[in-house]
């Protein structure tokens, strides 16, 4: 069994110029960068390849433990973009699928405030310490 | 649906309790109610009037086998909370969360109870595994939790990913999810096709990951060791019997039985064997009674497994009746180890003499996992035999079977050893006057059904 | 394009995954070797559904045979999202304890 | 009505033993309740209406198990001793304080339980349930309060049996899923058609579990640690009337269920016997300790009987069946008499070796001329009621198997060197230190030996009562035999 | 297989037009860096660049030139490959955002229609935040490989800002595809061009609130944390040089063009000319004029944004997460909500 091509808007050839495209602009950024490799001078020092810290001498490695809140931001975004996601299909459909609909996607959006409302009241949010 | 969804709805109104009530002890009271109120909504679907006519398009399917065996996996979680509730507390600083997740993990366990469609199959085991990854790891500062939660997180979204591969290629082989389709192609076709058998391979191999069958099993000893005692309890018995119910129902009779392809029998035969042979040899070498429990749930894993073996009617009121029994007995004990201030063998020596009670109820537990009569062990245990037996042939894995049950009665009866012929000190934690009279009455519950096992499996044929 | 070619490339993505998973010893690269199961298996189901509904639509210009395997992947994006969320904050609590997110740590428990 | 007696008194006076506290108490309760006990045993021997000697009760009806009791010639005989022993053993060690009194009275009340409840079954389930039942008071009371490696003794005695009885279970099973009406039901096992290989490894499937529990030859190794370790009270129940599980079950339910088996595996089963009773006899004569003796020799006489049952299906071999019938009583009787006079020694000396006694007889006659009448029982002399059942056993054995039969029989001349060594060792012979100051036993004690030895006696003159009784079942199982 | 059935003369057609395109983007990315001097000086009553060329028209030429000369440094602590990766990345996805923007209607030429799109694609909006959410990456890369710590931080702090404001520029949409039914931005304007009004009509909040998210998203003031010069010393790119540099320059003006030409797209009807039916025009000429049209309406919200940069202090951080966080995504949420119940009651 083989995938039929349907005529629809949908068809891989509309991705197409978007791949010519991308290597277009793969191309064009790997020529910038040896371009400027090859034209800019060259001469390196110690002090000059030293991380910069205002003139301060810096301290070890910056790859030190951050915040965990900036993680917590990356963790929610994960779960309320893949929420956000699932209301674009809706979206798209939403007049063919009237009230019906509409409630389905109430009780999702009420699971989405939920867990929203969970996450402020939690402190999740709280940035000013 | 009721169990689904008010399990759901409590969840989060547990959630949302745990940042309007400031009392710490009273987030266990508030699960309490919700499980009553949950096992109440459960027992009412089962006798007909559901509350929320959802239209689930035949991807659930409500028989009174999965509403049964909800009612089995709510009063024991409910018995689990009355009687460890205080240890939850302890278990870190995030008490009305446990709870939280204990109920959304109870949503998962009734969800796969009544799965008509592999959607949600995969989406019961996720709903089940997820909070269990948090929970294991909820002892922070520990850095066995911390392991254990890594190492099940990682072993379980591993197995995940061969579960769904399995259905990818179930759904490419079959053209769709539900099981009756697929059944029936099973049934139809004169040689399955490559894709089905091999997705369904996939699939037992991730059912036996789920539900810790050797060779997968090797996650499980690390994770219910580092996991803390309390949670423990929980994973070991009613989170294990849903993966059973659901790989039961997965693997029903007209599947295995009509597809050539593949020997089902003799690769359910291997599976049990090592998995009796694994469970009960490691088992018998341990040196923590936690431990010792985490092997032996494998062990008994093992025993779960000839239900799939045989997938008659007797297999099914035995996988009910064995999640019963050692759901049951499983969580006494650990109820009595987390009041352990040691929890290696020694540290239960003479507690029969500080704790006369305590220990006579954890023999009962303990007798009950070794299968011996007058506890309901011996008749989930018999469930399992008689379900092979009747299928026919194989009885010699009958008899190797029995055999790993006489092991498994060393490392029980070690406990009972300590606790009765031992001297030691037998050291507790301070022990409430109720959580003994809660303790007494599950042994008497543990032997009313070893001497009555109708009085529990009657209500499956109401 | 014939869906032999689907099911290999599903076939290689899933393998690699499953080969990292046991190779690898770092959890985060672990966990991306699942995630990249999990890919596998969507492109899998796309490719599946989209042969089911091809199949359908030459019969049926309304059919909506073979939606259910896109809608399987939603599911399966929805549930990654939270395994994600789970499994990265177990693997930083990990961290933050051992300050390594190798796995080697993790024979810790087998005495 | 009388069966579900036999079983309720001593299971609730059991559970209320636990909770009695102080020393004196429980021991009057027990020793009380085993005295209703045997009177209730006594009215159920002399009953001959159906309606009094069977119950059947709905049980587990989707299993299609029942929870029927019955009681016909051979369980009265057995339930008889069970009931005879206990009051027995409570007696002659009335004296004896052990630690946790209502517990272990409590425990050998429902150890009584079990035991009654094994014989009476007419329901395999509820046989095995029983059985299973016995084992767990046993075994605690064996570890509790037996000598000092009792625990490991214990355990391998409950692995073994345990795992033979799991066996069983195996069998009982699959014969279940024979039965046409789907019941564990006496009469559906006895009619259950099996084929001849079926019927083979079933029959050792059953007979494993019996074999250990009796125990025969190569199972029989956990019998003497166990009987060595365990206090010797419990000693004397496990080997007067527990042993006695293992080959009414054969006779019971092994017998009738598979004769086709039996008929093809007679030689072997036979031979096995054979061995262990001269094996069994050998390493008596050479043991040290009174307690290891009198279980190797307990180990030859079961022996005999094993062999005696096994015999039996062959013309004539019913007098053989008759004989176990009446020695199964017998060695009971005989057996708990001598482990009666064992405890009596240990209790007053603290040791059971030979090397550290002697010259017992001088210093308490009374429990000497009681321990030499027991010996003699023991021995099977005639006028003791064991010479009647051995007389019997080695007619049927000898009509089987001449070979068989004589091997077995130099077994009477090795017991008669063990036991009278026994005697001498401990009763002649000059005093050592640790007899000088010894003195004549309890009243108690002297009084129940005094009970067995008039029993022994009279069952020695006079044996037609115990041999009526039995008859029917004897009867019984022949006519199963003759049947095929 | 379908790659070689491909029509040749189409391949041509669309290269032209990516070369078009991105040169386009360039060059007006190029003279906004040139266009902000000039709007603050403006606004700051100043001058702004006056020197090369006339009124400093080639100040953007020769900033560019000097890019190319610079020194390139890659200090010795960081990972040389990752901080390469991230001003490519961050080039790279700027210069694919464009792809799927209609940028007029089509346009006649050798007896070809040509569609001024590079990819006409159902997903196009999918495709939009596909490709932006991309932008992060660039950002995150480069900061961390820096191996600094106030790169570390802007970085940190420019991811998160970035992906909480996806969230409500994502909501904020939905309430706009409600009414559209589509993913399609070709679609989209045409339904604009037929239909009366523009969609900022029926959707004022939720232009509002994408406008915002827009701002955050190109990390313009107020929103500009990750660069806060007073805290963070220069942001994520403190220790980036010459070309590498600039391309995180170019990215973000290039980025800031493209989010003006998609909201025109999306809620000022595009390559729609007001006032006037195209219908009446000659085809090629509509085509052309609504190009320009189109980047008229572009250089608006660029000049808006930066009068806002000019006008506004910068936000405290926390102020930013929540207004992002507490202020936006409700509003976006009650937005959507609102358009349904509407939308549905009309029907």
């Amino acid at each position: 069994m083989t995938l039929l091509v349907e005529p629809p808007l949908n068809n891989a050839t509309n991705y197409f110029p978007i791949g010519v495209q991308f290597l277009f602009a793969i191309g064009f950024v790997v020529v910038m960068m040896f371009v400027t490799h090859w034209l800019g001078p060259k001469r390196k020092t110690g002090d000059k390849l030293a991380n910069f810290a205002s003139g301060i001498e810096s301290h070890g490695d910056a790859r030190h433990p951050v915040a965990i809140k900036y993680f917590l931001v990356a963790i929610l975004f994960v779960l309320f973009d893949v929420e956000v996601i699932f209301f674009y299909p809706y979206a798209v459909n939403f007049k063919m699928l009237g009230w019906g609909g509409f409630w389905a996607v109430m009780m999702f959006v009420s699971f989405f405030v939920i867990g929203f409302f969970y996450i402020i009241k939690k402190g999740a949010l709280q940035w000013e310490d | 649906m009721n169990a689904i969804i008010l399990s759901a709805i409590w969840g989060v109104v547990m959630m949302f309790s745990s940042v309007l009530v400031k009392n710490k002890g009273a987030f266990r009271h508030i699960a309490a109610l919700g499980l009553l109120v949950l096992l109440a909504a459960n027992i009412c679907d089962s006798y007909g009037p559901s509350f929320f006519p959802i239209n689930t398009h035949d991807m659930l399917r409500f028989d009174s086998f999965g509403l049964f065996f909800n009612s089995i996996a709510i009063a024991s979680t409910l018995i689990f909370v009355l009687l460890s509730g205080k240890d939850i507390e302890k278990a870190g600083s995030y008490v009305a969360e446990y709870f939280v997740l204990i109920f959304f993990v109870l949503c998962g366990v009734c969800i796969l109870s009544s799965f008509n469609t592999l959607l949600m199959l995969f989406l019961g085991i996720e709903i089940l595994s997820i909070p269990l990854y948090i929970l294991t790891g909820s002892d922070k500062r520990n850095l066995k939790s911390n392991e254990a939660a890594l190492k099940y997180f990682l072993m379980g979204s591993f197995s995940t990913g061969i579960m769904l591969m399995g259905i990818a290629l179930v759904y490419g082989g079959t053209g769709s999810f539900q099981l009756e389709v697929i059944r029936s192609v099973f049934g139809s076709y004169k040689g399955v096709s490559f894709l089905e058998v091999t997705g369904l391979l996939f699939l037992l191999v991730a059912m036996c990951f789920k539900v810790s069958a050797a060779p997968f099993h090797f996650w499980t000893p690390d994770v219910y060791d580092g996991a803390p005692a309390v949670f423990t309890s929980f994973m070991a018995t009613i989170v294990k019997a849903a993966g059973f119910i659901a790989f039961l129902k997965l693997f029903d009779a007209r599947v295995a039985d009509t597809s050539t392809a593949v020997n089902w029998k003799m690769l359910f035969c291997i599976i049990i064997i090592s998995t009796l042979l694994i469970g009960n040899i490691t088992a018998v070498f341990q040196q923590s009674v936690k431990r010792m429990l985490a092997y032996s749930s494998i062990a008994q894993a093992g025993f779960m497994l000839f239900a799939l073996f045989s997938l008659n009617d007797f297999a099914r009121e035995g996988l009910l009746l064995y999640a019963a029994a050692y759901s049951l007995a499983t969580i006494g004990i650990f109820a009595i180890l987390l009041k352990m201030k040691d929890y290696t063998f020694e540290g239960f020596n003479g507690l029969a003499k500080k704790q006369p009670l305590l220990a006579a109820a954890n023999t009962v537990f303990l007798l009950s996992l070794a299968g011996i009569p007058l506890t309901a062990g011996f008749f989930a245990k018999y469930y399992m035999l008689a379900s092979v037996v009747k299928t026919g042939g194989y009885t010699w894995m009958v008899v190797v079977g029995v055999l790993f049950a006489a092991v498994s009665a060393y490392y029980y009866f070690r406990v009972i050893q300590a606790m009765y012929f031992k001297d030691g000190e037998g050291r507790t934690e301070e022990v409430s006057g109720s959580f003994k009279i809660g303790v007494a009455l599950l042994a008497g519950l543990i032997i009313l059904f070893g001497i009555q096992p109708q009085a529990l499996l009657n209500w499956f044929y109401f | 394009m014939p869906i032999q070619y689907y099911i290999a490339l599903a076939a290689c993505l899933f393998c690699i995954g499953v080969v990292g998973v046991l190779v690898r010893r770092n959890a985060i690269i672990i966990f991306m070797c699942i995630e990249l199961m999990l890919n596998a298996v969507n492109l899998l189901l796309v490719a599946f559904s989209k042969m089911y509904h091809g199949t359908a639509y030459a019969h049926d210009v309304n059919s909506t045979a073979g939606i259910e395997g896109q809608l399987f992947v939603f599911f399966i994006m929805v549930v990654a999202a939270a395994e994600v969320s789970v499994g990265l904050a177990v693997i930083v609590m990990m961290y933050r304890n051992v300050h390594s997110t190798d796995v080697n740590f993790l024979n810790r428990l087998k005495n | 009505m009388i069966p579900v007696l036999l079983i309720l008194i001593p299971v609730i006076t059991g559970l209320i033993a636990f909770f009695l506290p102080g020393e004196k108490a429980p021991k009057i309760w027990t020793l009380l309740s085993a005295i209703v006990t045997l009177g209730v045993a006594v009215a159920g021997v002399y009953s001959h209406r159906a309606a009094e000697l069977n119950f059947d009760e709905s049980w587990i009806p989707m299993l299609g198990a029942r929870f029927s009791l019955s009681m016909d010639g051979m369980a009265k005989m057995l339930c008889l001793l069970t009931a005879a022993s206990f009051p027995l053993v409570f007696g002659a060690t009335y004296r004896n304080d052990y630690p946790k009194p209502g517990n272990f009275y409590g425990l050998m009340l429902l150890l009584q339980a079990g035991l009654m409840g094994v014989f009476l079954a007419s329901d395999c389930l509820l046989f095995y349930f029983f059985w299973e039942l016995a084992l767990i008071p046993a075994y605690f009371l064996c570890s509790a309060w037996g000598g000092e490696r009792r625990i490991a003794v214990t355990f391998k005695f409950f692995v073994y049996t345990f795992l033979g009885s799991l066996l069983m279970l195996v069998a009982i099973l699959y014969i279940y899923f024979r039965t046409p009406d789907q019941s564990f039901a006496l009469e559906s096992f006895y009619n259950v058609q099996l084929t001849a290989k079926e019927q083979g490894w079933l029959f050792w499937a059953f007979f494993i579990a019996f074999a250990i529990k009796m125990p025969v030859f190569p199972f029989h190794t956990w019998q003497p640690d166990t009987y060595e370790q365990a206090p010797t009270a419990v000693t004397a129940i496990l080997s007067g009337v527990m042993v006695k599980m293992g080959l009414y079950a054969v006779i019971r339910w092994l017998l009738p269920v598979f004769p086709e088996a039996v008929a093809h595996f007679d030689h072997c089963v036979i031979w096995l016997a054979v061995a262990g009773i001269i094996y069994a006899s050998l390493i008596a004569i050479r043991q040290d300790d009174i307690k290891r003796l009198i279980a190797y020799s307990s180990i030859a006489h079961i022996g005999l009987m094993a062999a005696a049952i096994f015999a039996s299906h062959k013309a004539g071999g019913e007098i053989g069946l008759q004989g176990v019938m009446i020695q199964m009583f017998n060695h009971g009787v005989n057996v708990i008499g001598l482990w009666i006079v064992v405890d009596a020694i240990e209790q007053q000396l603290g040791s059971r070796k030979f090397s550290e006694l002697g010259g017992l007889a001088q210093r308490a006659p009374g429990l000497a001329i009681l321990f030499v009448i027991m010996a003699f029982a023991n021995i099977a002399l005639p006028l003791t009621n064991a010479f009647v059942g051995e007389f019997m056993m080695f007619n049927g054995l000898f009509r089987f198997s001449f070979a068989a039969a004589a091997v077995a029989g130099i077994s009477i001349i090795l017991a008669a060197v063990y036991t009278l060594g026994m005697v001498q060792k401990v009763f002649y012979g000059n005093t050592v230190p640790r007899t000088e100051n010894a003195v004549d036993s309890d009243l108690s004690v002297k009084l129940m030996l005094a009970i067995l030895a008039v029993v022994i006696i009279g069952l020695g003159v006079y044996p037609q009562p115990m041999i009526q009784l039995t008859n029917d079942a004897v009867e019984a199982v022949i006519t199963k035999f003759h049947s095929i | 297989m379908h790659l070689l059935a491909l029509d040749w003369m189409m391949l041509i057609e669309k290269l032209v037009l990516i070369a078009v395109i991105i040169t386009v983007s360039l060059v007006v990315a190029m003279y906004l860096t040139y266009g902000e001097r000039k709007v603050a000086a403006f606004l700051q009553d100043r001058r702004g660049p006056n020197r090369a060329g006339p009124a400093g028209l080639l100040q953007p030429l020769a900033d560019g030139l000097k890019l190319f000369f610079k020194e390139e440094i890659i200090p010795n602590s960081s990972n040389r490959f990752l901080f390469v990766l991230g001003p490519c990345l961050a080039m790279l996805t700027a210069m694919m955002s464009c792809a799927v923007v209609p940028w007029g209607s089509d346009f006649t030429m050798f007896g070809r229609t040509i569609s001024l799109q590079i990819a006409d694609v159902n997903i196009g909006i999918l495709y939009v935040f596909g490709v932006v959410s991309m932008g992060v990456y660039g950002i995150m890369i480069g900061g961390w490989a820096s191996n600094n710590k106030f790169s570390l931080l802007a970085a940190l702090r420019g991811a998160s800002q970035v992906i909480s404001y996806e969230l409500a520029m994502g909501i904020s949409l939905i309430a706009l595809l409600m009414m559209t039914n589509t993913l399609s931005l070709k679609t989209i304007v045409e339904q604009q061009m037929n239909g009366s009004w523009w969609n900022v009509v029926y959707q004022p909040l939720g232009f509002l609130i994408f406008f915002v998210c827009a701002m955050a998203e190109c990390n313009r003031a107020p929103f500009d944390l990750p660069e806060a010069e007073s805290e963070l010393n220069m942001g994520y790119h403190q220790e980036y040089s010459s070309m590498k540099l600039g391309f995180y320059l170019f990215s973000e003006y290039i980025n800031m063009f493209i989010s003006s030409i998609i909201m025109a797209t999306l809620f000022f009807g595009g390559y729609d000319i007001p006032f006037v039916n195209e219908a009446n025009l000659a085809p090629n000429l509509a085509a052309v004029l609504g190009v320009v049209c189109l980047l008229g309406k572009s250089l608006i919200f660029i000049f808006v944004f930066m009068w806002i940069r000019w006008t506004l202090p910068r936000f405290r951080y926390d102020q930013l997460m929540n207004l992002g966080w507490k202020a936006l995504i409700p509003l976006a949420l009650l937005n959507m909500v609102g358009t349904a119940v509407i939308e549905l009651w009309k029907q």
